[in-house]
């Protein structure tokens, strides 16, 4: 089944004429993704990668019916992008742009929240059903359809972490990037909810960092769900007051912290791996 | 970027935000100048982008000339919680009835503005007991109205006249908050002195991703050598106290090489995440950068996916021709075009591990004193 | 029963310390409303007419469960009035101020509705349920219990017909003006609702007038009512493209004007008098 | 509050709203002057507060210095649709290649501003089929981005470049709508003029209650001389042509009662409506108002509820002091204080009715040419 997206989803590029835009459309039609339209304004009328480009979001859903989006648009445009798809009625809203301004974030989210959209990042990777549909930006060759649900906060250390489990032959049902921002539209307790819904999801991997409360946060719901869960959390060993990268990644005065993060998820039963190779251990034993 | 005390208030002051009178200093005499101006006793205050200035000696109080002189110069030069002090503050000092806490920041698990409020001010909020703090979440396509402020005011226990001025404080503040797309508006402590409330500090932090649409903002640069250095390359860089040197791509895989590195009991350098899909000239300025700040070992850990393995061996290949090598370089690629670059990179008798771990252990091995063996497999 | 107020409701007067909103304070008291506070900003601890005035709506709420809020502030005073109100959980607002900029009183509205909040006016003379609760400004005298709901767009027409209903022996649940201006909370479909589920109403007046939409509306949703409808239109002999003071008393182009009016109302089987005296005429025949 | 075109031209000059040159004159040779800094052909607009000036005569085209003064004397000073003409508006004659329909307003249904735009411009908008409009509704919360320009561009086939004109176009005009907070701001015809859309007209309704922010907004009166005179004293008025002049507090009331007096075949001069709590001053000046339009009967009806009967009484009485009624007056006064009021008027020998409908037959009576007797009852 896999969860949010799969391979009937209609998805619409937004700023598609764009180098990552195109580049990622290709990936995406090669994945198998149902792509069924472009928008970049002023360009309605072109082609890319075979795919019809469209002025607005609202022709792409009118004329190809497209029920998610995904958006590569330069991060000033970003807002405008994310509000104009909501508008147009899409469901399912991937938000790949990086280095959004904050306050842009904030505004998007309550637009979504108010809409009832879904919506993944910024400043993600994105979304994929293994076998069914990829919208995002990870490597192709990575996933393998299987029963685990991998959910995280980081897009590399994802990579790194799918790409073990299918190397040991476990395939994934959903992987899923909230994304590497302060704020971002889903929390990991959203997506454990889904996969303990979803049938085919047996066990779950969240790949989790320091900073913020969001995996004390699903350590609590874990402990209500039945399905297996294996975690790791990125930033053992960084310095408290540092920025590490992502807006997400600062540990202020201990709260957020890395022991803290372990400590809940297992208590809440959780197998936590010491470093990312143990993932794909504990979950092909829980697999057995 | 967290904004200097004296810029904040430039900002609040415009605002209309009421402040003590005050001047900023670089020198003794102009401090000297500017308490004459304003009249004694005055509060001069280090200029660091630090909490706690004033446990640790860096706000101090002069009744006279001769110790406007004698602090101004104690204070200016001098090192403050490791930076160093450029400039002071020189303020009227006010007569402090009481202090209050007040500021506008974005609850990450509600993703919205929250203001926070304290009668307790004048202290680290974190150690004021829950009880005695005020939280308002605020809805953006709403705002902040004088109501909001009243009722903030209300549970601060406030009242009548100054309820009406800290309410206006409130929208100020708010109108900052959004004005210049801050992450933090602070005034702590917020005082009342007489029947009036004055911001006694000032704190504002804005979004850097945001700065591009504040150009009449001045640019703050924070940090040590090398992130000053890195930051002008575009890159995110932390540094470390350790001896491996190590670049990888996506802040989490950084963070969770640096861990790897430290389970094996190695001491990463730097944090440096050269991001999602760089190309080889960042790549290669990345490199460059590492390698001047004379690690003992460099540790590359790529994980292609947008990054191209090969554009990363075109990187160091690049790198190589121009500078010597200071420290042995061990290489970890996988992923996307894998073949091409270990073919390129054997071409220049470079090799690469395909594992995380096995690359990580070998840097550790190569950062002790018992291994001295040159780098790659 | 009556709808929307009874004599638990609990009312805050916003402005009480005005002159509109102190005088009639004490009417609303007399009349037997369960006024609980009243709000000024700066007035905290004063008290009016035995009143105890707060602050903030909030502290109203608080300290006196206040559930409905009469606003009498200044026209320029009246959207943070209401936002406040609506912000302190209060669930039914009458604004009796009048002249409130347009551009105001949309984001009222806007702000009432994603809330849930039940926005009488502006420009109301309020509501009362006769013999229980009278929440704004209509004379406490010509209010009698029984069985007639009456809702209306204008306000001494409306005592007009209230009290020829009264001298006649036939007494109202509830009557409620809408509002004068261009735009309101409710509709009279809103109102119509309500009376129809009412058990007590068993006949409603509806006084309506040129200008808008609403009463071709209201004649649609009559269609489908049980009880029987008595209605009153003003603005016969109004000459087109002239305003006549309300807002809403605009005819262009005959969109919304008088015979439309009626002729959906009759089509409804609605019973239209001719002047305003008929209305209890007509009323006393069906409630016969 | 109607702007005049050219006021209208000015503001959305300012917004950076594309337009043709231009520039008021009040004389043939101002017009003259500016017609030669823009060059020829010219247009000239009467400038009313009436549509349709182009079908009653009040635009002419002029190719030459001659056809400037001879069309622009016959506009200026003439009178269009019952209103003087005190100013032409002399524009570039642009070349026409499409006409377009564009406005913001409020749908009063929906309670939230819609933009409607069409592509059968240049006509009036309620003569376009339904098909023709493309309709927006605007969420005041979240206001208008360039995808809804877009998005209504696209509906009514205007595409590539034009397509982000328009986009721009409607985003300036919505800041408009809300900053000047406007009842209706209108573009018709937008015309496209070879690679550019230029709004040809501009209409831009401002609402009254919310004039006190627009300082910077002239006032423009409009209306007849009663009408003028009633709004300088804070009344609602407007003048009608019939013979009994009405007074009543309350819009809907006066309405009933004006109808009431066409039912019974009187004729009204007026609707004035006296609001809903109005103190024995303003209702006196009222009075004063109606009686100095020569009415053949003065009809007061009064609904006592804020509005107290012994108030209104205590007005009739002062009025009658300081001028002579010119019509007898006809009195229905009922509700708050009404016994004070009819003791009140006894003392000043007259009388009132309790009754609307007997009130109104009465004044009907006295209306017509057999009935000569005096007033009251």
């Amino acid at each position: 089944m896999a969860i949010l997206i799969n391979k009937d989803t209609r998805v619409v590029v937004q700023g598609i004429t764009g180098k990552q835009g195109s580049f990622h459309t290709r990936e995406m039609v090669n994945y198998g993704t149902n792509i069924v339209a472009g928008v970049t304004p002023g360009r309605g009328g072109m082609e890319i990668e075979g795919i019809t480009v469209y002025d607005t979001v609202a022709e792409a859903v009118e004329q190809r019916q497209a029920d998610a989006s995904v958006i590569f648009v330069p991060a000033p445009l970003a807002k405008e992008a994310a509000f104009e798809a909501i508008y147009a009625g899409i469901k399912t809203i991937v938000i790949v742009t990086e280095h959004i301004p904050f306050h842009d974030t904030l505004q998007i989210i309550s637009y979504t929240q108010k809409n009832g959209v879904v919506q993944i990042g910024p400043n993600t990777f994105g979304i994929c059903s293994a076998g069914q549909a990829k919208i995002g930006i990870p490597p192709n060759s990575i996933f393998t359809p299987g029963p685990v649900g991998v959910v995280s906060r980081s897009g590399t250390l994802t990579y790194e972490i799918v790409s073990n489990l299918s190397t040991r032959g476990i395939g994934q049902t959903t992987c899923l990037g909230l994304g590497g921002d302060r704020v971002v539209g889903l929390s990991f307790v959203d997506i454990l909810k889904m996969f303990e819904k979803d049938n085919e999801t047996r066990a779950v991997v969240l790949v989790g960092e320091i900073g913020g409360r969001q995996e004390e946060d699903a350590a609590i719901y874990i402990k209500s769900m039945t399905k297996p869960v294996v975690g790791y959390i990125a930033g053992k060993s960084a310095p408290p007051g540092k920025r590490m990268g992502h807006a997400g990644a600062i540990i202020e005065r201990g709260a957020g912290g890395f022991n803290s993060k372990v400590e809940s998820l297992k208590q809440a039963g959780v197998k936590v791996a010491e470093i990312p190779s143990q993932v794909a251990d504990y979950i092909a034993d829980l697999l057995k | 970027m967290k904004l200097y005390e004296y810029l904040a208030k430039g900002i609040f002051r415009t605002e209309g935000i009421p402040l003590p009178e005050g001047g900023v200093a670089q020198t003794p005499e102009e401090a000297l100048a500017i308490a004459k101006d304003i009249g004694y006793p005055v509060a001069i205050k280090s200029q660091v982008l630090a909490g706690g200035r004033g446990k640790a000696g860096g706000i101090a109080f002069a009744n006279n000339e001769m110790e406007v002189i004698n602090e101004s110069a104690r204070i200016l030069g001098s090192e403050l919680k490791g930076l160093r002090v450029g400039q002071v503050l020189i303020e009227e000092k006010l007569k402090i009835d009481k202090e209050y806490y007040v500021s506008i920041t974005v609850d990450n698990f509600i993703k919205k503005p929250i203001i926070l409020a304290s009668s307790q001010g004048g202290v680290d909020i974190e150690d004021v007991s829950e009880e005695y703090i005020v939280k308002k979440v605020v809805d953006m396509e709403v705002g902040v109205y004088p109501y909001l402020g009243r009722e903030i005011a209300r549970k601060m226990g406030i009242k009548g006249e100054l309820m009406n001025q800290f309410s206006s404080l409130v929208i100020k503040m708010y109108d900052l908050f959004r004005k210049y797309e801050a992450e933090l508006v602070e005034i702590n402590p917020l005082v009342r002195s007489g029947d009036k409330l004055i911001a006694l500090d000032a704190r504002l932090n804005v979004d850097d991703d945001a700065l591009y649409r504040h150009q009449d903002l001045p640019r703050i640069v924070e940090g040590e050598e090398w992130e000053i250095k890195a930051k002008a390359l575009g890159l995110s860089y932390v540094q470390l106290d350790g001896d491996i040197a190590v670049m990888a791509n996506g802040a989490g895989i950084t963070m969770a090489t640096l861990d790897l590195l430290a389970i094996f009991g190695g001491k990463p350098a730097n944090f440096l995440d050269a991001g999602g899909g760089a190309a080889v000239e960042p790549m290669a300025k990345a490199l460059s950068l590492l390698n001047d700040t004379k690690p003992k070992v460099i540790f590359i850990n790529i994980f292609g996916g947008i990054t191209r393995c090969d554009d990363v061996a075109r990187a160091i290949i690049e790198v190589r021709k121009s500078t010597d090598f200071s420290a042995p370089l061990v290489i970890r690629l996988t992923g996307t075009r894998e073949e091409e670059a270990i073919q390129l990179l054997q071409e220049n008798s470079l090799s690469a591990y395909k594992s995380m771990e096995e690359a990580a252990r070998k840097a550790v091995a190569l950062s002790k004193p018992s291994s001295g063996c040159s780098g790659g497999r």
